[in-house]
């Protein structure tokens, strides 16, 4: 059963496909190994030209336009960039982060203030990326610095009551926030060539979010294979070792927090840029557990994995369980038929079931996938025993 | 604030606590034996309300307040038990479904199966009953109390607290006395050592479940029965602040949660009365942070010595 | 087991024909009207009816040469209405070429993400639902307005909120001839809003507010907050929110606290139906809680002819008329007028629209826009409950700024 | 003791460790000799590990405290109440004469800066806390907050160390592990990774040259990229001394490293041992159980028996000591 469904996720080690491509993703490998942050630009380069274009093809072109997929995947970069984000604090540092969306909110308000008829300001929208990424980073540094000495139960704990404590004061400092009615007609960004960025059109949205995306994929890369990085996995793997080693662990795991939370920042100012209206609700815990689950699911420390995680949840959350419906009824299935009941699929309404379908695709996956679509090689070999173990060195060799 | 006013919301303050508590007691329990988050315990706690409404206004036909003083204990009795029995099952059917298959994989799997269960509960009685609030019956009369100086204390105030200390007191003797409390203990200090002793882990684990959930059940009987009314969202935010509440006394620990329940009962009411009912989840919130900064472990928790 | 690769290319196939059979085109031309709405999850009792009242209104109204359907999107994410979603909603809806106008969106929080969408494109947009101020008024809405400050894209057959308020503050001080309110609002863009409007206008008239709470859905223990404000001794109270975010349990509490002889007030976010329909703020706040309650509406009660059009939306969906159905139907009904006068081409609908000289005849009598899109009958409709029928009563109805 | 030939690296003075009722290790002075390997011995449940714990910075000592290379050393809160307290006052002070300025009605630009002043320094001291600078620290040390040192404050002082039960980095490769010992010697920050500056690209080409080093050093050949839960059980305690050493110790702590190993193993280990003393020139503390190993390389020896030191001294003056044949043999022995 277990192989069977790795097969049909098609990317087991067993599976023909795999063995069938293995010259090609040899080379990759090697090429990639040697050159990495080329390979994840090249990378996130064909990726951005091609979804525009998949998505032509049944049977995605069966749920929408072309432009209403691109607007989509324009958003879904968002939730790409703060699933990298936290995956550094939970994939790499090991440290679980219950309220991560509160970063995201304090980005959002950030570009809110430097750019907003509400503020009276106008920065120009490159910047304010920057500021943006550097108050959550420091909001995340404020939080850190007292409450990283927790083991990690409490730390969980103390990071979602910061995150219900975020939206709150936003909620309630009316003077400052404009309280529930939250801030709107946020400037859009602009650029010299293209001028100033348009609702209906998201193709500068996308590019932009994509280079983002490719940006902090680099450097979260680099990030994770220096110094600090291997701290973060030493720190993970045995804490008591890696301080026992001279690695601060405090420190090192205050960094984790606050490059996790310029990253949400950043995704926040990107957020804000292209919704143009920011307020507290849109940041609640539902946010947080949405992106820790696409970090898990997608394969918690591989940073592809994550980011691919991230827009397959965001795609079904929002593309293909609200076209279900639609999709559905395009398929004309015959009804079927159970004897006591009959049930036509065309006249169901899967919007009310949205919520099911997401909770059965969260444990079903991890049921039978628990380390993730796209696991690390190391987190695999943690999960399986010995025999896995070896097979995951042996992949380590031959890369 | 005058005296009389004080006093109502001391009783307030107990009963809103009094609920939180039972629902942490689920919370803490199965953290300690298998240190797991569990994020669908609130809405077992939902459905467990969800159930108590479907037992007395759809099968028993009740609508409001029975006067007769047998007949009430006797639907009640009912109604706890078939909740708490209903629940528990629920409870058993997750953990074995969701959560068992998953014991030795990182701690983050079960955590996301526990957000996805807690969908999947949500969907279903929102399915079944709709995405609305429902009225529940009241069967004590809440306007019925009594006065102490100038605050009215209503009966149903009493049977909630006295039906959350007794399950509070009920379940810390079994825990303490039995052979099941002792397995459930053994379990949650050190698993492996627990099976070599010949601790059947997995009836240890179910029944660590079964009881969790059937507090949950016994709370939501309660949150029919004292607030009136019912609603597919109130597992998430009852469950997490009951959550914060098992952290706050020290979690693994069942004293510890029942204290943790009223603390946050108190803080919340007397920041309704100072004014800052729209704050009051950061205030919350705040004094968790506060008290694990200077108290890592908890009110009451015992501080893990660290092995070299 | 092995993996079955025929299965799926046999659904690709499927989805492939299905695609390319549904783009046949002879008779009628195929316009469509956009529906963005909150569908899913907790909302569904909010779009829904509004949605059937769209359906009802193209089902009954034919325009001759054209047929009109729905496109319909829902703003829920998880079950809560989502600004992001919304907007992304409205450019989906403004890429289907078909699409000449759209009704919706039902929440305020929504409508600010989508106005400065449909304004840059120029899609005319009908709100039934939504009565925020400065969605219309005020620098705030220039703000949403950016790409054409001069060409509105956004009406609303709704009064707003200043309106509401005033009228349901009317009740308290001048109906009722209490002095001193307590006031709750669920911390919604709407529920605070309205409590806000009410505060000061109450306050204007002369009376007193003596105690103000926020507490939002996830509160469900309202006794801390009636004891220290009985302690007050407020004569009346006033709720801003909606039902499903505590309204009916607030006043339940209310009596269960002594509490339930005060008058209670409230604005349309109340409005669901009688005692007896479940999950009704008058259902949930339960038999006594009923008796003193007043709530008021934004729009016209009395529409020209209420009973025909309830009698055609219980045929249709077996069911009692939304709060916001009769307003969705006027929107479709302002659209499919438009759409005979100018045909489906978007810059003339949206012209021929928000053209301040028309006069629209609609469910709700002839209305026109002004030159924010507000709708000229800024009408309330005020209401008190009846326990003989154990509903609503309609009391009356007027524009509270001339009453 | 005083009459210590050489100066000692590590001195305790009167170091004593309780955890609740145990007294674990119990008013023990103790030196180790610079260039020297010494060693702990004892019956099981003496307080060796216990005693390595609190030197390696993982224990505050209840009372006592260490010398390492003649100073004293000094990082763990002591009142750590005290610590948070010192972050509120001037935030706290600072926010009360914004207040007070308020009240007596100076200009909203006075009570506007000392509010910023106060978040300023807020949260300047929490960066501070958790960066801890030695300033910092030894401000601190003044004011009675700390006490020990944290484990990595001994690694940055100069001692190295390994764990009875490996605690090896399972899932990393061998040179990764040797990596993280190098931790305290790399200069590079996160910038510098981020941006692939060419002092980053330099320093990590050396590190991972340095890192082959020292594996062959401990005699680990072709196993640079095994993960090391995969090694021999032997490899990985060589692993684990690479490791330490890589962090450039002048004392290197080691925890049983030839336990459950053969005779044949033990004594390559005993080789190591003695060329990382003549070649490193490292000073060596270990404890020990095979008295083979400790008779034949140990300069001094040093024997704790239910957390107390009963002997010390040359490894054949300990051997003739009646009280060690005593802790070791129980009472009858003699």
């Amino acid at each position: 059963m277990r192989r069977l469904w790795r097969s049909v996720l098609f990317l087991g080690r067993d599976s023909r496909l795999r063995a069938w491509l293995k010259p090609w993703t040899d080379s990759l490998n090697t090429f990639s190994k040697g050159h990495q942050s080329l390979s994840v630009v090249l990378g996130m380069a064909v990726v951005t030209t091609v979804l525009p274009f998949i998505i032509l093809f049944p049977p995605f072109a069966g749920f929408a336009t072309q432009g209403d997929w691109v607007q989509g995947f324009a958003s879904a970069g968002i939730f790409v960039l703060l699933a990298l984000g936290l995956n550094v604090v939970v994939g790499l540092a090991g440290l679980l982060d219950l309220g991560y969306a509160a970063f995201f909110a304090i980005g959002a308000y950030s570009y809110a203030y430097g750019a907003s008829p509400f503020a009276g300001t106008h920065f120009p929208f490159w910047p304010l990326l920057l500021v943006g990424a550097m108050v959550a980073a420091l909001f995340g540094i404020l939080l850190g610095a007292p409450t990283l000495r927790l083991r990690g139960d409490y730390l969980a704990i103390v990071t979602l009551g910061f995150g219900e404590i975020v939206p709150v004061v936003f909620r309630n400092a009316d003077t400052y926030t404009n309280g529930t009615n939250g801030i709107s007609g946020m400037y859009r960004p602009a650029l010299p060539v293209t001028g100033t960025f348009l609702g209906l059109n998201p193709v500068p949205y996308y590019i932009t979010v994509a280079v983002l995306v490719a940006l902090a994929m680099v450097f979260l890369y680099r990030i994770q294979d220096s110094r600090l990085g291997r701290a973060w996995m030493a720190v993970r793997e045995d804490e008591l070792a890696a301080a026992s080693m001279g690695i601060n662990t405090v420190t090192t795991k205050l960094l984790a927090f606050a490059i996790g939370a310029s990253t949400a920042g950043l995704a926040g100012v990107f957020y804000a840029s292209k919704v143009t209206i920011i307020s507290p609700d849109s940041f609640g815990f539902t946010v947080s557990f949405t992106i820790l689950a696409m970090v898990v699911l997608g394969g918690m420390g591989n940073v592809w994995g994550v980011a691919a995680g991230a827009f397959v949840v965001y795609e079904i959350q929002s593309e293909l369980l609200k076209q279900m419906n639609g999709f559905v009824e395009h398929l004309n299935l015959p009804p079927i038929n159970l004897g006591v009941t009959t049930i036509d699929l065309a006249k169901v309404d899967f919007l009310q079931y949205q919520f099911l379908l997401y909770g059965l695709a969260l444990v079903g996956m991890m049921l039978l996938r628990p380390e993730g679509l796209f696991p690390n090689r190391r987190r695999r070999a943690e999960l399986h025993d010995v025999d896995d173990a070896e097979a995951a060195n042996q992949e380590l060799v031959e890369a | 604030m005058d005296v009389g006013t004080l006093t109502q919301q001391l009783v307030n303050a107990l009963t809103l606590g009094a609920i939180y508590a039972l629902i942490a007691l689920g919370y803490t329990m199965v953290y300690g034996i298998i240190e797991l988050i569990n994020f669908a315990h609130g809405d077992v706690f939902m459905v467990g309300s969800f159930v108590s409404l479907w037992l007395l206004a759809d099968f028993f036909g009740l609508r409001g307040p029975i006067n007769n003083p047998a007949e009430l204990v006797g639907v009640l009795v009912v109604a706890f038990v078939f909740s708490m029995v209903v629940m528990g099952l629920v409870g058993v059917v997750i953990e074995r479904f969701a959560y068992r298959p998953l014991r030795n994989a990182p701690r983050l799997a079960p955590l996301i199966t526990a957000i996805g269960v807690s969908f999947i509960l949500q969907n279903i009685i929102q399915i079944w009953r709709g995405p609305a609030q429902l009225n529940s019956p009241q069967l004590i009369n809440v306007q019925a109390g009594f006065r102490v100086g100038s605050a009215e204390v209503h009966w149903i105030s009493v049977f909630v607290i006295a039906i959350a200390v007794g399950l509070i007191i009920g379940l810390h003797l079994f825990i303490s006395r039995t052979r099941m409390g002792r397995a459930m203990r053994s379990t949650a200090l050190d698993r492996e050592a627990a099976q070599l002793m010949g601790v059947d882990i997995n009836t240890t684990i179910a029944v660590t479940f079964f009881i969790g959930s059937a507090l949950a059940g016994a709370a939501g009987v309660v949150q029919g029965l004292y607030y009136g009314y019912t609603f597919f969202t109130i597992g998430f935010q009852g469950g997490l602040k009951a959550f914060t509440a098992a952290v706050l006394g020290g979690i693994g620990n069942t004293t510890g949660a029942a204290l943790g329940g009223f603390t946050i009962g108190f803080i919340e009411v007397f920041a309704s009365q100072a004014g800052y009912a729209n704050w009051s989840e950061a205030i919350v919130f705040s004094i968790l942070i506060l008290v694990l900064v200077f108290r890592p472990t908890g009110l009451l928790g015992q501080p893990t010595a660290e092995r070299g | 087991m092995k993996p079955r690769p025929l299965a799926f290319v046999a659904v690709v196939a499927l989805v492939a024909s299905a695609c390319g059979s549904s783009s046949s085109t002879t008779g009628p031309q195929v316009v469509k009207i956009g529906v963005e709405l909150p569908l899913s999850g907790g909302e569904a009792p909010n779009g829904g009816p509004t949605l059937n009242g769209i359906q009802l209104a193209i089902n009954q109204i034919q325009v001759p040469g054209y047929t009109v359907q729905l496109n319909t999107q829902d703003d829920a994410v998880n079950g809560v209405n989502n600004p992001d979603q919304g907007a992304k909603n409205i450019g989906t809806l403004v890429s289907d070429s078909q699409v000449f106008a759209v009704v919706g969106p039902f929440n305020s929080a929504v409508a600010k993400a989508e106005i400065p969408v449909s304004n840059e494109a120029g899609l005319i947009q009908c709100s039934p639902a939504n009565t925020n101020s400065t969605l219309t008024l005020g620098d705030p809405a220039k703000a949403l307005r950016q790409a054409h400050p001069d060409q509105i894209a956004y009406v609303r057959v709704v009064a707003n909120d200043d309106f509401q308020g005033l009228a349901d503050a009317i009740i308290a001080y001048k109906d009722l001839g209490k002095k001193s309110m307590y006031i709750v609002d669920d911390q919604t863009t709407y529920g605070k809003y309205l409590a806000d409007v009410v505060q000061a206008q109450f306050t204007k008239m002369g009376g007193k507010v003596v105690k103000r709470d926020g507490a939002g859905a996830n509160v469900s223990d309202y006794t801390s907050l009636l004891t220290a404000a009985k302690a007050l001794s407020p004569d009346v109270v006033f709720y801003g929110g909606v039902t499903s975010t505590g309204g009916g349990v607030l006043r339940k509490q209310m009596v269960a606290n002594g509490m339930g002889d005060l008058p209670f007030v409230g604005g349309d976010g109340i409005s669901d139906g009688a005692a007896s329909v479940a999950s009704s703020f008058l259902n949930i706040a339960g038999d006594q809680g009923d008796l003193n309650t007043w709530m008021t509406t934004a729009g016209a009660h009395d529409i020209p002819d209420r009973a025909t059009l309830a009698a055609a939306y219980q045929a249709a969906f077996g069911k009692e008329l939304g709060a916001y159905s009769a307003a969705a139907y006027a929107c479709t009904q302002v659209y499919l007028e438009a759409l005979k006068a100018v045909g489906p081409d978007r810059a003339k609908v949206r012209a021929y629209v928000t053209d301040t000289t028309h006069t629209f005849n609609t469910v709700l009598g002839p209305i026109s826009f002004d030159a924010n899109g507000d709708i000229n009958q800024e009408i309330i409709s005020y209401f008190q409950f009846d326990p003989s029928t154990k509903d609503w009563k309609f009391v009356r109805q007027n524009d509270p700024t001339k009453a | 003791m005083s009459d210590s030939p050489v100066t000692p690296v590590l001195r305790t003075v009167g170091l004593t460790k309780q955890f609740g009722g145990l007294i674990a290790v119990r008013d023990v002075d103790f030196e180790v000799p610079e260039g020297s390997i010494s060693s702990l011995i004892g019956p099981n449940g003496a307080g060796k590990t216990t005693l390595f714990n609190v030197i390696a910075g993982l224990f505050d000592p209840t009372s006592g405290y260490i010398e390492f290379m003649g100073r004293r050393v000094v990082a763990r809160p002591e009142r750590s109440w005290l610590e948070p307290v010192l972050w509120m006052t001037g935030p706290a002070v600072l926010g009360a004469s914004a207040y007070g300025a308020a009240v007596a009605g100076l200009s909203a630009l006075v009570v506007e800066f000392l509010l910023f002043a106060a978040l300023i320094v807020l949260i300047g001291v929490l960066i501070l806390a958790s960066v801890r600078p030695t300033w910092y620290v030894d401000g601190l040390v003044r004011l009675g907050v700390f006490k020990s040192a944290r484990p990595n404050d001994m690694v940055a002082a100069g001692i190295g160390r390994t764990f009875q039960n490996i605690r090896l980095f399972a899932n990393m490769t061998a040179t990764e592990n040797v990596l993280v010992g190098m931790h305290d010697q790399l200069r590079q920050n996160p910038l510098d990774a981020v941006l692939q500056t060419r002092r980053q690209k330099r320093e990590e080409s050396e590190a991972r040259r340095e890192a082959a080093r020292w594996l062959r050093y401990v005699s680990l050949r072709g196993h640079d990229d095994d993960l090391a839960r995969n090694l021999p059980y032997g490899d990985q305690r060589r692993l684990e001394i690479a490791r330490a050493l890589a962090s450039k110790p002048k004392l290197l702590l080691l925890d049983e490293p030839t336990a459950g190993m053969n005779p044949s193993e033990t004594e390559a280990m005993m080789q190591l041992f003695a060329r990382i003393k003549s070649e490193l020139g490292l000073t060596i503390l270990l404890i020990e159980h095979d008295m083979r190993v400790v008779m034949g390389i140990s300069d001094r020896v040093t024997v704790l028996d239910h957390g107390e030191k009963i002997a010390e001294g040359a490894p054949a003056e300990v051997r003739a000591d009646t009280r060690v044949i005593e802790a070791y043999l129980g009472k009858g022995a003699i």
